[in-house]
């Protein structure tokens, strides 16, 4: 109810123009990872597109990519293994822009302790929120890391990562984000060391990329390539000025659910180098790295059929 | 078998017909245990009749009651309502049950006005008359009490009351006055006989009392059990009085009923 | 007005105590640090975020949960009553239904969460329909039982009067079932507040539930719980209100 | 033996009917693609999915899960018993401890979550400490006002022959409040599905509710929707049993 | 004010004592509705005596009983048990309700045993004792039947029974032949008197049978509310049996008794 009146709002507002609708979910609460698209909306540059973007936020991980692959909504943000995993399952879902480009998902350990190394974590308990990919991810590392897989006890501590590990019951952590947990923990004074699964073994995959149904790309592609040019936009625009960009995020959070700025401000320094493109367009994706990250959920047989990497995204 | 008592009367002073309100056949009935209540019993009530049961206790009297509302079916013979045979019984005659059953969530003029709540009769017309019955039962002071409140006696002529509000033309009555003393009983005895005329009521009427019975009844069927029933004319002329008890052909006519019962057993 | 006031204290004054004691307890437990504050934070610290985000949670996140709570007991109600009155009235229904209303309890709600949204969308429906699911069950159980409560002598007695079926139910089964069906309501209106803040997990922009998560995942743990504080008070404050009515209803059944 | 089989199909058949009818409607919906499968699987890819994972799923899981129910379910009945005398043999201690549990049922388990992993650490006790919460509610509720349900006049006899307020309790008044007693139970057990569900997805390495949530993380709609196939049928053989132990205790009720 | 009756019986004959077990004094009891049910009563019932109440519906006698028992405390006045006051009367006398009060998933042998149970007696040997009386009262059969299995006379039959098992000196019986037939009556009326010598016990009784009252009492006391209580000596020889009533030293007794009660009202 609330979020459509705010939307109808804005339409109102240019009055001239009739806006389509466009509905994005999130992959998770709306944090400093997402201030281009709040950028975008408060300055103007959906509008500009033609589009009225309605942004949604999801009840599980999981769900977004469902719901894009039924055609419930227009486009949602996910993970590149996740997108590979759906199509593994035959749920229809392709990614059409790459937005962090490198994993967040990293290795954590306390800062002061022994674990240097993947191999390090043999006989030790690491928690995990239960998620078949963070495991293979944990077992890849230690693998190529000359470690033995086996020896390392896989704890599920549910979805409450941070008191697994600040309460001292796990030993290390798989399955939080180094621009969130990690912060969270630091700032709790449990300062965390991070180790990057790309430098061991598990290829270079994009976190957070933008999906979209089949169906949806290839009939609309239209909608998806205004949306793109307004987000570059948008996040050219934090790149240059992220500090009012995230004010613009943490002003519509207000509203409801107030953020953490000191948090949200660090998040934001570490996302925009792994969100930059560089010579190539926001949000290219190179289909070499959807090639070897399908390759690796093959090999780690989290996807148990044969898939064509190339079929799982659009570059617009 | 009949027995008669010295003083007869005649038919038409105390109002009797001889149209049948109800007529039982050859009726047989047991509950799950197997054992028969009755076998082929046979009564008929005429219209306008008050006729009490006295029986030993457990002997199946409001068992009868039960069969003949409509509660119980029967497992052979038959029941016939006004000579014919129906079906649907439930409804038909007013009961007063053994227990006084007053709901215990409503006051005492809600549960004597239920049966007009049931029937959706004019029901601040009928409150009125209940009101007027209540004063009359030495109640009046009790109209909002809760049955809880009252005292056994009390409960008992609520209930009385109660069936009296149904306003049906046969009422069957398991001991209605059961719980009340003496001198509160003349009264109700009093007004039955009194407004017996009046009323065009036909009484079925399940008592222990036997001077009660005598007193009150055209007829007595004493209810013997697997052994039958057993029909006895009470022929004192109506209209009758409470006054009546102490002559000695009342005495004798009660104690040859008592022999009868207690050489019968 | 004194001898009210003495009363009150009388029925609540030990409460009171209690309540103190504990929240000191807690605020000491916490500030000497044997239960970190970002896993429990201090009743002090929990009361400065109340008061800090007063407006927002007053004004934006309560209401909204109320009405999902209230919309949602209400359909609760209706549907639970039915269902309950409906299995009394037909064994084939109460055969076919009861395993489909455990299977309602027993599947996880965060499983079913896309089918929500695919029927009800992001409007306050899916809340609702979350709510009614967690709230439904205890009426249609206490329902269904408390008619089955005896009464046969009344429904016998009832049934002389030439009362149907229908009529028999409302003078007597429902009265007698009254205080089964009540207890189900108390139970149900607290499963309200829970099920609106599940609801509210599965997908909302507003509510005391939307609210809570957002802050947990922030890990702002005195903000989640200034709104599970206020989710609380209003699951205490709708039990004492249906015990209320309770008490009002069965004012004159002690001595059944 | 024939006659038991008709029986069983009167009181069974329709339900079988039903569940047969809208099985097969379900299977329809889905191929058809009105619902897609990784929202809803077909009941076809369910069962297949449930005959490839049996091994797992039967001599693995649910045996976890099952035993966290019935640990529960047994901590859930002692504690709600005690809890609901105890409120109805002392006020104060009803005023005292009726709003604590109501708050206990309206703080979000995943708030509180953290705090049992801290006291219990991920062993079997977190699940059972998680099921009991989501239990213990409706066997005290309906134990309390179990025991409100009247009888006075029984408790006055009892009490000139000299009867003590216990045995008065054991004789009468626990007797009088069975029925509403055996109605909270039934929820209960269905509640403590519920909970074992909500506890492992909170930390476990076992159990349907871990297992369905580690394939609702790989996407794997139809394994998710067998581990659920089996919650439910475990919440409904749990119901039927305590149902089953109802008839036996209230057989002789009918009449009261 | 005393009305003595022509039969002159020995005292000592019957089994009487001087000492008191039981004696109220000015006692006094409002509900809570404040209208008072009895104004400074008192009455003395001697150990070993069989004392009748009659007395008007609610005119309090069942609460009498409730005071005795210890269910409800007096507004003013004493309760005097053998001579002293108690504070704690509750389990002290057994006590039979208007109501029967029989425990409806019990069934009729474990309602009798119902007091055993609580007083922790011998279970075995008190169920023996136990189905020796429910034989002698026609119930042999029921031993095994619930409650609602029963007839009401029945029920009343299990509710004295489970009143005698209680096994107290001071017995008050609330109407408890009130749902019986004459004969069955008749033959309880036997077995009290019958038994009367042996078993040392006192009756306090409520009946609204004036006959049952005459033929068993001592004494009778008319209760008549807030007007006081009067007290009827019933010098009658013992041992009595049944066939008394006929006499017309008895008729005349009965009927000077309910002079007095209509007159008196
Ligand atoms: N719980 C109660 N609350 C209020 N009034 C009551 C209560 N119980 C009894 N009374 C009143 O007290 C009076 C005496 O009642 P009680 O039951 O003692 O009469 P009783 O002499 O036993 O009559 P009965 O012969 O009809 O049994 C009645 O007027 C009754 O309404
Ligand atoms: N529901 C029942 N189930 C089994 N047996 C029953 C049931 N109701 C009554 N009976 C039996 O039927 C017989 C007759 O009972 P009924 O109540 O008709 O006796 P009654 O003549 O009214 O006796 P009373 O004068 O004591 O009221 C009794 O032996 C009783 O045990
Ligand atoms: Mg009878
Ligand atoms: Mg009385």
């Amino acid at each position: 109810g609330k979020s459509d009146e705010k939307t109808a709002g804005t339409s109102t507002s240019s009055g001239d123009q009739k806006l389509e609708k466009v509905s994005l979910m999130l992959d998770w609460y709306p944090n400093a990872v997402h201030s281009f698209l709040f950028v975008a909306n408060e300055k103007g540059y959906f509008k500009e597109q033609g589009l009225d973007v309605d942004i949604q936020m999801p009840a599980d991980t999981n769900d977004p990519l469902r719901l894009v692959a039924a055609n419930k909504i227009d486009m949602a943000l996910s993970y590149q293994p996740q997108v590979l995993v759906a199509r593994g399952e035959d749920i229809p879902v392709q990614s059409f822009a790459a937005l962090v480009r490198h994993p967040l998902n990293q290795l954590m350990v306390p800062a002061d302790g022994s674990i240097q190394t993947p191999k390090d974590l043999e006989g030790k308990t690491i928690g995990y929120p239960s998620i078949p990919l963070d495991e293979a991810i944990v077992k890849t590392m230690i693998k190529s890391d000359g470690g033995d897989a086996d020896k390392l006890k896989m704890v599920d501590v549910g979805w409450d990562l941070i008191p697994a590990m600040a309460t001292k019951k796990t030993d290390a952590l798989m399955g939080g984000y180094i621009n969130h947990e990690k912060l969270l923990l630091e700032k709790e004074g449990h300062p965390m060391r991070t180790i990057n699964p790309a430098d061991y073994g598990v290829p270079d995959y994009y976190e957070l990329v933008l999906v979209g149904s089949e169906k949806g790309l290839k009939q609309n592609s239209g909608l998806y390539k205004k949306f793109i040019a307004a987000i570059t936009k948008g996040q050219a625009y934090v790149a240059a000025h992220p500090e009012e960009g995230l004010a613009i995020l943490m002003n519509h959070e207000d509203k409801t659910s107030p953020l953490d700025k000191e948090i949200e401000t660090k998040s934001l320094e570490i996302l925009l180098p792994l969100m930059d493109a560089k010579e190539k367009p926001f949000g290219y994706q190179d289909p070499d790295t959807w090639e070897k990250v399908a390759k690796w959920l093959e090999s780690t047989n989290i996807i148990k059929q044969k898939l064509k990497a190339e079929d799982a995204f659009i570059n617009f | 078998m009949n027995i008669c008592f010295g003083i007869w009367s005649t038919r038409g002073a105390s109002g009797l017909s001889n149209a049948s309100i109800l007529s039982i056949k050859e009726l047989a009935y047991s509950f799950n245990d197997g054992k028969p209540i009755f076998e082929y019993m046979s009564l008929n009530v005429n219209k306008g009749e008050f006729v009490s049961i006295i029986g030993a206790s457990g002997s199946g009297k409001s068992t009868l009651f039960k069969l003949v509302t409509g509660l119980l079916e029967p497992g052979q013979g038959e029941i016939l309502m006004n000579g014919q045979s129906q079906p649907k019984r439930l409804g038909t005659v007013g009961y007063m049950p053994q227990k006084d059953l007053l709901l215990p969530w409503r006051t005492v003029i809600d549960n004597v006005l239920l049966p007009v709540e049931l029937t959706k009769q004019n029901k601040p017309k009928k409150r009125t008359e209940a009101q007027e019955w209540l004063t009359r039962f030495g109640l009046a002071e009790y109209e909002q009490a809760f049955p809880h409140e009252l005292s056994g006696g009390m409960r008992q002529r609520v209930a009385f009351l109660r069936t009296l509000m149904m306003g049906k033309d046969l009422l069957l009555l398991d001991e209605p006055f059961g719980a009340l003393d003496s001198l509160t009983k003349r009264n109700m005895h009093g007004w039955l006989l009194g407004l017996w005329g009046e009323l065009a009521k036909t009484v079925l009427f399940i008592t222990h009392d036997l001077e009660e019975a005598i007193l009150l009844s055209d007829r007595i069927y004493l209810l013997k059990g697997k052994k039958g029933i057993q029909e006895v004319k009470i022929n004192l002329p109506r209209p009758r009085n409470s006054e009546l008890i102490y002559q000695p052909e009342f005495m004798s006519m009660r104690k040859e009923l008592e022999w009868l019962i207690h050489h019968e057993n | 007005m004194k001898t009210r006031l003495n009363k009150w204290t009388g029925e609540y004054g030990l409460f009171l105590i209690v309540v103190i004691l504990l929240v000191s307890l807690w605020e000491w437990v916490v500030r000497q640090g044997f239960i970190p504050a970002f896993i429990l934070p201090a009743p002090s610290a929990i009361w400065r975020s109340l008061v800090e985000n007063r407006q927002l949670l007053l004004e934006e996140h309560l209401p909204a949960t109320l009405k999902e709570v209230l919309i949602g007991f209400v359909i609760s109600v209706m549907a639970g009553l039915l269902i309950g009155i409906g299995m009394h009235f037909s064994r084939p229904l109460e055969k076919v239904l009861y395993p489909f209303l455990v299977i309602s309890q027993t599947i996880p709600l965060i499983a079913i969460s896309p089918i929500f949204i695919m029927w009800f969308g992001y409007s306050i429906w899916s809340k609702i329909a979350v709510t009614f699911l967690t709230a439904f069950f205890p009426i249609v159980v206490s329902t269904y039982d408390g008619l089955m409560s005896g009464g046969n002598e009344y429904r016998e007695l009832l049934q002389t009067m030439g009362a149907n079926r229908w009529a028999i139910f409302k003078t007597v089964q429902v009265p007698l079932a009254l205080p089964s069906i009540l207890s189900g309501l108390k139970m149900s209106v607290v499963y309200c507040v829970v099920g609106a803040t599940i609801g509210e997990w599965l997908g909302a922009s507003v509510g005391l539930g939307y609210f809570s998560r957002r802050m947990s995942g922030n890990l702002q743990a005195d903000a989640v719980f200034a709104a599970i504080f206020l989710l609380s008070l209003l699951g205490i404050v709708l039990f004492l209100l249906i015990s209320l009515v309770e008490k009002k209803l069965l004012k004159h059944r002690f001595r059944i």
